[in-house]
């Protein structure tokens, strides 16, 4: 669609025209920390930044969610208020591709209906990444730094202070005011050379082997998984993990992230756990992630972003351990 | 159950419910005693019976008021005086520890109490409801305060 | 749009009990449009949901024919089980469902049906059971071999008692060693012997099996033995369940969502993921 | 089994020789002329030396007696007349007539409440007022009204009657009259008791006189949080808080000025120094002044109590007899006019003047006494010989506690259980147990019933009704899912409520059924019953206290009290839901004993077991029975211990059922109460024996002291030693004109400080057989306090009457010892009288050494998982009440190996250790509690911090699976485990962590 | 020097056969130091040694899962404040210590990503690990510092209003994702079924919510009472930088105020949780 070449201040200043009909997410810091989180103004969202700790499927998936209320005598069902609208600002390629993948899950052959009116009312204006960071490794799964998958605005730097804004859907037109001017081609081809040399600082390359499903019954999860702790930090904090748990607190039944690698998820009510052991709590993550959702959705459930290894408590690099398998 | 209750009411209730725990032996004698002598106190604790303040875990006391109790008192007997021999030493620790956690987290420590008295204690048992609905009363008030 | 994850109110008319941890509960909807439309198929199941306690998942026992009603057999394990062990006639509960596939009663026609059950597994197989029943004229012979830790175990008392007097049906009862009353008659020994005793024929056959993996294990090994192919056997998964419509993802095995793809799986369905379940 | 003892009081020592007799199996009628059992402990405020709560500790005993089936109590009660009869007596009991039906009353108060006629409180001493139709105490047992007869206006002036127009019950029976059973009994036990003495005939004191002197039981009273102040310390003449308060020791004790109390009370120097404590607690800045002639604190812990008197309540002890005390007339204080150590009398003023006052035996007792043939001695208790502590003249007829001397609260309850062994010699068998069991009806199973909740609100007359909407409540409890049944109830506890409730259970098909009435504590019992009867597990009950603890104690709001009342019915339901049937464990007893120690107390302990027909297995480590006797010769009372010795000895080794192991260790002792495995050795010899209990007497042994020379020099000799001497002539004592004696050495200081009680009678009998055989020579005491409690002060008068010189001495200054090069000693030593240090000159020293404790005690210790004290002595479960158990079950203590005592104190723990031995070992089986700790194995690490908890070392790990394993029958329910356990592994039946949830829960949801 | 004298010693170990795992600290794909368990002698080359060796290795042994897939004799390498983690660990019997070959390791300190020492380097008092309870020491001994405990930073805390405060304390719980990061790699959170993880009755509201987190580390902290080491591994991987040593050292505080007792001192210790003192303060009690 529409693209456009606005100047930094004009750029601020149309999304600060938008504060008053929507909701602005944007990345912000907290306490030496980078998150999405709901901003009040430009002056607290940054620019320059590799990814938050957070990612933004908390937007559209939270971590815990009152779906309804139930009573002996009555059901009242909770539906989040999207009166009104929300921008999310600067989001990355990886997390908004990732959304794609979990539209495929949540807005598949059950509807989720929370799920479904946050994505419709909200709008994401995406951010191209200039310095991605050691770990990330987006561009062997099929994004990259300057990919535009899943976003409804892109921005893209040409030079200091001036961007390039893809405009790429309708709810993208609805919040960008006709202005700036029509990129030419040096500005074009300045913004293509930022995206190369954005793309060449990416040295890390997933590479699933070709036996990989065979190696499925291997010692070898049993040797990379001890380090594991079972925390859920890698599914929480990745952007296309989406399991969970439906919990009550008093008459409020509430969906909650819920983590693979935790010793309650398989568990029976009697006892029992198919997949009690920690390697096969962490082979799933994988499988499910590289194989299965691959077989059902006909795309892999990871998006590159490397939180999962930033992260990590005891440093367990999902890139080495696919690729060695 | 209001997901919000252990940050206190949204507005202070009139009578408040705060729970008892109760060993078997003194304090619940003492809370007989009070009735036999018909002293008269606040009518916002319910009493539950243990057999033991030395059954007393913390969980159950946090569990309480995380269920919406507006305080929460522990009574048991006095040191020494223990029918189990030393149940009360040990609870007595892990009073401590709550209590100081409690308030650590910002928690008003008012609404967290223990109390020794013993089965000829009625008038203190009196007593030591009174203050604990006074203060779980202040507590409450003054965090709807600060609460704006 | 409806919420997917929001029951709908069903009262429970009436409670049975059937040993000394299952009851079976009979739901009627509240819904006038919801009592009249629901419909199911042998093999589905739903969710189970207890004000301020939870939801669990159970399979429908009753039969897919038994109309303006549904009926749930409910094991004291865990705490929702519990709890709803503590309901009583009229209260309310919430059901969402049915969800999962359903017995393939189709390919069962003109053909042997023999049903394995063994304990609370019984629960799935009965409604199967009472819709093949209910069309007798389209299968060939009824097999049904059934057992449980001892006479006090067995559930569905009055109906085992009903298909044992008909005599188009074979209806064989076992309890495990040790678990006999004075006046049992039936079988003592563990449902895979019992099996191998009665030795159904592989030919032109069907078998459909529940109950605890331990049974199921002995219970395929015999079948092989007896010359049945993986494809001819029909089980029903019992798995952790949370949100029945293939999203929460704990129910997922390899590539399928029990939930969704299953619960009933042919044998030569679950070998691809028999180890990983065990 | 019919076999009766009858008990006559009902004071601490008659309710636990009636306890240990009814637990052996065998009857009890319990005689007591109070209209309540509790006797003088009930008007203690706390004990010494631990200050607890008397009433604590005391009403789970007569809660326990009361409900014991072999008990009967008749309470308000005399004895009209006993004969004696072959092999045993007959009684005629008379119950005096209460003019309240025992049966109907309810002890609601309410008739108490609207009694118009005030009287004096004789169980509170006076100090305030009563209604002419009362109970003694909040807590009495048995719980019933009684009415003064002689100041009723319905009585005297026909007119009134309203108690009976109030009482809802229908209790009150102005026709009652006096009823009389005649029973027959194969044994009497009197614990009749004593009493204080009354100082209105001693005027100097000012008692009777001056408002501000009071005794030591009135001041009691005046401690005691449930007493006629409220616990409120104030002084009678304006009620205001005393700031000094002035203690007078040996008030009708040592004092023979007016009548014959030649004996010392013993208890009174400790009452005095806890009551100064518990002043101190109750008000930082109250003195307390304690005016003695010598601090008696001989007992296990007592010195370091007086120690932390001084040190941490500013407690002053002034050694002095007071000669007057004169009230200032406006002030009411009291000046006390005192003579100092050195002569001076000088003068004190105090706001207030306790009087420790002594006991003496009641005319009323004599009579009793006389009549039942017993003698007494002159000054009027029961004596008795060392080795038969307990026996009297009459056969048949024990005595125990204060009728024998007086004693304080644990010599009681020993002599008691010691009683109860005597009395019951030839009752019991083992091939009869002694457990009780009931017919009731079979059990339902309500895993197959459906969950059904039946509620009965009680009105209590108009104790609860009258406050709480009642009707409304019911309403309420009849909304819960659930509860199919609700209803209410004029008086749940009458015989024709208990058989409703029984019959709607029945008829509504009820799983769980709640009661909401009053307190548990009292009634639980009782409508448990009424569940049994109606096939239900006793414990699917749940008891909601809406009168206690709501009608009564928010009588002015009707709203908030029912509002309350439903609250607490909300949660009973809550956690009804998750009651479960409960079963007490069954496990068999092996019916024999292990007696570790062949001293006299292990003797007499296994002589006991033995001569009630059972097994005992008695353990020495040396070649020869009698332990530290054989070093002993005579006592004060006893001139030839060694001849008494050696008819034990040999009636212990010719008993057939004593089985004597001399030369023999104990290698392991394995398992628990009922059932224990121990592996004995004998040089190369090992054997296993398996027994039901364990008597621990290991004994003490006499110090070894390196002080005044004693290790170089062969004049300095110890008592023991110097007994001997006497004994033998020793040709030393030619050469001595003059003995020395030094007490208290080692003892009472640093790291020995306790008293080792039986010097100072050591030295007093040596002094006495010197001065018999040796009138001439001279003898010099060096003592601190003497310590001659009780019956042995009268020989304490003795000796100084022989002429011996005593000399304090003060632990920062004590004697010093020189060698003249002619072998005389001289001793250096500080006169508090002369003020000045003196010298004196003595050919032989001998030195009061005191006892230690055996150093194998810790080994044995461990062996056995009991506690041992800090001084090394065995640490008994109560120091008051459970003077020879240990808290682990099964496990008992006596003689030396408790701490210091004389033989006879030795032998009378030692008769009631095999007593309370008895009372497992007569049973069959033995049965646990039904609340017990449970492990979930799945959820337990083995981490170990619930057995470092468990008291009753109920829990241990099992190594293999590295989980704890609870033995239920150890177990008493106390949930410390559950609470400490990080995992949430461990549970308790009956208050479960689901249970206790529920309970709030519910309210909250 | 140090490094070598590891790796000879995790080879020699090996290959005599006297363990047949070694945990140490090796190097993961993008560089980082990670856990590496190492069985083959040759793969000794594989261990390093530096500044950022903050995982507290410990932790596996107390991992029922690892230790059930790995039943032989193991070697592992601690640094000194890990051995209070293992004396905790064998006081209350989890650890089979003949089982274990503890190789101590003189630590100079460790560095956070931006080189600063570590805060609880800073106030390290076991540079070098006791030589009576390793089996190995490897590195100079370096004399214990005596240093008076500095608890500062929790009376800042304690200082604060009380409404101030929660503020601050809930300013995380908002944020807290119930990851259970913190739990899973403290050495001491060893139970089979975590109180969280119990559902029935379930004690603590399982999503993440302020109430419920902060009752969740409330029950954390009064679970490590008279337990936690100050090892610091909760705060270093929670995500949302939660100073849960803060946490931690309040309750170390209160404990060793309070019954005078220190964690980690010795094998022998019990809980202050499992004994008493009759006069131990009681100024709370009403």
């Amino acid at each position: 669609m529409d693209m456009l070449i606005l100047n930094k201040h004009e750029l601020i200043d149309n999304i600060k025209s938008l504060f008053k009909d929507y909701e602005i997410v944007g990345p912000s810091q907290l306490d030496g920390k980078l998150y999405f989180r709901p901003v009040k103004s430009m002056d607290e969202v940054v620019w320059d930044f590799v990814n938050p700790v957070n990612n933004i499927k908390d937007f559209f998936f939270p971590p815990s969610q009152v779906l309804y209320e139930l009573r002996q005598d009555r059901i009242k069902a909770f539906e989040p208020d999207t009166k009104k609208k929300r921008i999310i600002l600067f989001a990355k390629s990886c997390d908004t591709r990732a959304l794609n993948l979990l539209d495929k899950l949540f807005i598949g052959d059950y509807k989720d209906t929370s799920y479904t009116a946050r994505r419709e009312t909200t709008t994401i204006i995406g951010l191209s990444c200039l310095e991605p960071a050691d770990r990330c490794f987006c561009i062997s799964l099929g994004g990259g730094p300057f990919a535009t998958k899943g976003m409804d605005v892109s921005i893209s730097p040409v030079r200091k202070d001036k961007f390039l804004l893809h405009i790429l859907t309708d709810k993208g037109k609805d919040i960008i005011a006709e202005q700036g001017t029509r990129p030419e081609r040096e500005e074009l081809s300045l913004t293509e050379a930022l995206k190369q040399k954005a793309e060449e600082a990416i040295k890390r390359k997933i590479n699933i082997p070709s036996d990989f499903f065979e190696k499925f019954d291997s010692d070898y999860w049993k040797g990379v998984s001890q380090a594991c702790i079972k925390c859920g930090i890698c599914t929480y904090l990745c952007p296309a993990c989406h399991c969970f748990d439906i919990i009550d607190e008093g008459y409020f039944r509430i969906r909650c992230w819920d983590t693979c690698s935790s010793d309650t998820f398989t568990k029976m009510a009697a006892g029992e756990d198919h997949r009690k052991q920690k390697y096969k709590k962490y082979r799933q993550r994988i499988y499910h992630k590289f194989q299965y959702y691959k077989e059902n959705f006909g795309e892999i459930a990871c998006v590159g972003c490397g939180r999962c290894t930033t992260y990590c408590p005891v440093k367990m690099d999902i890139v080495e351990i696919v690729n060695n398998s | 159950m209001s997901r919000s209750h252990f940050d206190s009411g949204e507005k202070v209730k009139k009578k408040l419910k705060i729970i008892g725990f109760l060993c078997n032996w003194c304090s619940y004698a003492g809370a007989d005693l009070a009735g036999t002598s018909r002293l008269q106190y606040p009518a916002d604790i319910r009493i539950i019976r243990v057999p033991c303040s030395g059954r007393m875990n913390p969980l159950l006391v946090l569990k309480c008021l995380q269920e919406g109790a507006d305080g929460v008192l522990v009574s048991g007997c006095h040191p020494g005086d223990c029918h189990y021999q030393e149940g009360n030493y040990y609870v007595r620790r892990r009073m401590l520890i709550l209590k100081n956690l409690l308030e650590y987290f910002g928690i008003d420590k008012r609404r967290f109490h223990m109390s020794w008295v013993s089965a000829s204690e009625g008038a203190k048992w009196a007593d030591v409801v009174k203050k604990v609905v006074e203060d779980v009363r202040d507590a409450c008030e003054e965090e709807v305060k600060t609460a704006g | 749009m409806r919420n997917v994850y929001v029951p709908v109110p069903a009262k429970i008319i009436d409670i049975k009990i059937e040993t000394r941890d299952v009851k079976t509960y009979r739901l009627v909807f509240e819904y006038d449009g919801f009592r009249d439309d629901f419909s199911f198929s042998a093999g589905q199941f739903v969710e189970f949901s207890v004000p301020a306690v939870g939801e669990s998942t159970f399979c429908i026992a009753s039969a897919p024919d038994d109309k303006g009603y549904i009926e749930c057999s409910v094991k004291k394990v865990g705490k929702v089980t519990e709890a709803i062990h503590m309901l009583e006639v009229d209260n309310m509960v919430g059901i969402r469902g049915p969800y999962g596939n359903c017995f393939p009663i189709e390919d069962m026609k003109d053909k042997d049906v023999i049903f394995v059950g063994g304990g609370i597994g019984l629960a799935p197989l009965r409604s199967l059971i009472r819709q093949v029943l209910s069309g007798r004229e389209n299968f060939k012979k009824i097999t049904i071999i059934y057992g449980a830790l001892s006479v006090q175990d067995l559930v569905y008392k009055d109906e085992l008692e009903e298909w044992q007097k008909r005599a188009d049906i074979k209806t064989v009862l076992t309890v495990d060693p040790g678990g006999e009353t004075a006046d049992w008659k039936g079988r003592i020994g563990f449902v895979p012997s019992v099996l191998e005793e009665v030795s159904p024929s592989g030919t032109n056959s069907i078998v459909i099996t529940c109950g605890p993996p331990i049974m199921i294990k002995f219970v395929l090994l015999t079948l092989d033995k007896l010359g049945f192919a993986p494809e001819q056997i029909l089980t029903t998964l019992e798995m952790k369940m949370k949100c029945g419509i293939g999203q929460c993802g704990r129910c997922n095995v390899g590539n399928i969502y029990v939930c969704k793809d299953g619960p009933v799986f042919t044998y030569s369905q679950i070998k691809e993921f028999i180890e990983e379940i065990n | 089994m019919n076999k009766r003892i009858l008990v006559i009081g009902g004071g601490i020592g008659g309710v636990q020789a009636g306890l240990d007799l009814a637990q052996m199996g065998i009857k009890v009628t319990l005689v007591e002329a109070k209209p309540s059992i509790g006797g003088r402990m009930a008007q203690l405020d706390k004990t010494f030396p631990t200050n607890d709560c008397s009433t604590c500790i005391l009403s789970p005993k007569l809660y326990e007696l009361a409900s014991h089936p072999n008990v009967d109590i008749f309470s308000y009660s005399t004895l009209d007349k006993v004969d004696k009869k072959e092999n045993g007596f007959q009684a005629r009991i008379r119950k005096k007539a209460r003019f309240v039906n025992e049966e109907k009353c309810t002890a609601c108060g309410l008739c108490s409440e609207k009694c118009p006629v005030k009287i004096p409180d004789l169980f509170n001493k006076e100090i305030t007022t009563t209604k002419c139709i009362s109970i003694p105490y909040a807590q009495a047992v048995p719980a019933v009204y009684k009415i003064d007869k002689k100041h009723c206006l319905y009585f005297s002036k026909g007119k009134c009657g309203i108690c009976q127009k109030v009482c809802t019950a229908g209790a009150i029976d102005y026709e009652q009259k006096d009823t009389i059973e005649t029973i027959d009994f194969d044994a009497i036990i009197v614990a009749a008791g004593a009493e204080e003495y009354t100082p209105r005939i001693r005027p100097e004191y000012g008692f009777g006189i001056y408002d501000n002197v009071v005794t030591s039981i009135e001041y009691e009273r005046i401690l005691s949080a449930s007493g006629p102040t409220g616990g409120h310390i104030i002084r009678p003449s304006d009620k205001t808080a005393p700031g000094s308060i002035a203690f007078i020791q040996c008030v009708g004790s040592r004092d023979i000025s007016s009548g014959n109390y030649a004996y010392c009370s013993s208890y009174c120097c400790m009452q005095a120094t806890k009551d100064a404590i518990i002043t101190r607690e109750h008000d930082q800045n109250a003195c307390s002044t304690i005016f003695y002639i010598d601090i008696r604190a001989f007992g296990k812990d007592f010195d370091k109590f007086v120690d932390r008197a001084q040190s941490e309540y500013n407690v002053k002890y002034i050694k002095s007899r007071i000669s007057e005390i004169i009230e200032k007339p406006k002030t009411k204080n009291l000046a006390i006019k005192y003579i100092t150590p050195d002569g001076r009398i000088n003068t004190k003023e105090f706001e207030l003047v306790v009087l420790s006052v002594g006991i003496r035996i009641p005319d009323q007792i004599k009579e009793l006494m006389t009549e039942l043939g017993v003698k007494l001695s002159e000054y009027g208790f029961c004596p008795c010989d060392a080795f038969e502590p307990g026996i009297t003249n009459v056969d048949g007829i024990y005595v125990c506690g204060t009728l024998m001397g007086p004693m304080d609260i644990p010599e009681t309850v020993m002599s008691a259980s010691a009683a109860a062994s005597m009395a019951a010699r030839g009752l019991l068998s083992p091939e009869i147990s002694s457990e009780i069991i009931k017919e009731k009806p079979a059990e339902i199973a309500i895993e197959e019933k459906y969950l059904k909740i039946g509620v009965v609100v009680c009105h209590c007359g108009v104790n609860i009704g009258s406050v709480v909407d009642v009707p409304e409540v019911v309403k309420f409890a009849g909304s819960f899912r659930n509860v199919v049944f609700a209803d209410e109830l004029i008086y749940a506890c009458s015989r024709d409520s208990i058989k409703y409730i029984i019959d709607k259970i029945k008829e509504h098909d009820l799983t769980r059924f709640i009661m909401a009435s009053c307190s548990p504590r009292t009634h639980e019992t009782l409508f448990k019953s009424a569940l049994e009867e109606a096939g239900l597990n006793k414990y699917l009950m749940q008891m909601t206290n809406i009168r206690d603890q709501c009608s009564w104690v928010h009588q002015d709001n009707h709203e908030e009290a029912t509002e309350k009342a439903k609250d607490l019915v909300c949660m009973a339901v809550g956690r009804s839901r998750y009651l479960q049937p409960l079963h007490e464990l069954d496990s068999e007893v092996n019916k024999a004993c292990l007696v570790i120690g062949g001293g006299i107390a292990g003797m007499m302990s296994a002589l006991f077991i033995a001569d009630n027909g059972f097994r005992a297995f008695l353990v020495e480590k040396d070649t020869e029975l009698g332990g530290n006797l054989l070093k002993i010769n005579y006592t004060l009372e006893e001139k030839n211990i060694s001849w008494l010795l050696g008819k034990i000895r040999e009636r212990v080794q010719e008993h057939p059922l004593i089985d004597v192991c001399l030369n023999t260790e104990i290698r392991e002792i394995k398992g628990y109460v009922g059932n224990f495995t121990t592996n004995l050795t004998s040089g190369k010899e090992e054997r296993n024996i398996e027994h039901g209990a364990v008597i621990v007497a290991t004994g003490g042994r006499e110090h070894e002291t390196e002080s005044y020379g004693y290790r170089d020099e062969s004049y300095v000799v110890t008592q023991r030693e110097f007994e001997t001497m006497l004994l033998n002539k020793n040709p030393m004592l030619k050469y001595a004109h003059t003995v020395a004696m030094i007490q208290c050495v080692d003892s009472r200081e640093s790291d020995k400080n306790y008293c080792s009680r039986v010097c100072c009678g050591e030295m007093v009998k040596n002094i006495l057989q010197l001065k018999n055989d040796y009138p001439d020579k001279d003898v010099y005491v060096l003592y601190r306090d003497i310590r001659t409690y009780g019956m042995l002060e009268p020989y304490y008068t003795q000796a100084r009457k022989t002429g011996a010189l005593f000399f304090r001495y003060d632990i920062e200054n004590k004697p010093v010892i020189q060698k003249e090069e002619n072998g005389e000693f001289i001793i250096t030593v500080y006169d508090e009288i002369l003020r000045r240090y003196i010298k004196l000159r003595a050919q032989l020293i001998v030195l009061s050494v005191g006892i230690d404790p055996l150093e194998t005690n810790d080994q044995l210790a461990r062996m056995l998982k009991v506690p041992l004290n800090e001084d090394g002595f065995f640490h008994e479960a109560h120091v008051k009440l459970r003077p020879v158990d240990f808290a682990t079950a099964g496990i008992f203590v006596s003689g030396l190996a408790h701490g210091p005592k004389y033989i006879n104190e030795s032998v009378s723990q030692a008769i009631a250790a095999a007593s309370r031995a008895l009372t497992i070992i007569t049973k069959d089986k033995i049965r646990s509690e039904a609340h017990t700790a449970v492990i979930n194995e799945v959820r337990c690490t083995g981490c170990g911090f619930c057995v470092d908890v468990c008291a009753y070392n109920a829990i241990e790990i099992d190594k293999e699976k590295n989980i704890a394993a609870v033995n239920t029958l150890m177990c008493k329910g106390c949930g410390s485990c559950a609470a400490t356990c990080l995992s949430g592994a461990v549970d308790l039946s009956g208050f479960t962590n689901k249970q206790l949830i529920q309970e709030f829960q519910e309210l909250f949801l | 020097m140090i490094i070598k004298k590891i790796k000879t010693t995790a080879k020699d170990l090996l290959t005599d056969g006297s363990v047949s795992l070694i945990i140490g600290y090796g190097i993961n794909g993008p560089g980082d130091v990670t856990p590496v368990f190492i069985k083959d002698p040759d793969d000794v080359e594989k261990l390093v040694w530096n500044d950022q060796c903050y995982y507290n290795l410990i932790r596996y042994l107390s991992d029922r899962d690892f230790i059930e897939q790995n039943n032989g004799s193991i070697g592992i390498i601690i640094k000194g404040c890990d051995q209070k983690s293992l004396k905790v660990l064998l006081s209350e019997s989890q650890v089979n210590r003949d089982k274990i070959k503890v190789i101590g390791v003189t630590c100079k300190g460790l560095m956070d990503s931006d080189g600063n020492v570590l805060a609880k380097c800073e106030a390290c008092d076991v540079v070098y690990p006791d030589k009576d309870f390793c089996d190995v020491i490897i590195g100079e001994e370096v004399k214990k510092k005596e240093k008076e405990k500095d608890f500062s930073d929790i009376d800042e805390i304690d200082s604060m209003d009380l409404p101030d405060r929660k503020k601050f304390w809930d300013n995380f719980f908002e944020r807290c994702l119930r990851c259970y990061a913190c739990r899973n790699i403290c050495p001491l959170c060893y139970c089979k079924e975590c109180i969280m993880d119990q559902h029935n009755p379930q004690w603590v509201l399982p999503s993440a919510s302020v109430v419920g987190n902060r009752l969740f580390h409330i029950v954390r902290a009064y679970h490590l009472t008279g337990r936690c080491v100050d090892c610091g591994e909760c705060e270093r991987v929670c995500p949302i930088g939660m100073p849960l040593r803060k946490i931690n050292r309040k309750i170390i505080k209160v404990v060793k105020e309070r019954f005078d007792f220190e964690s980690g001192k010795d094998q022998e210790q019990k809980s202050p949780l499992t004994r008493y003192r009759e006069n131990d303060s009681e100024d709370f009690i009403i």
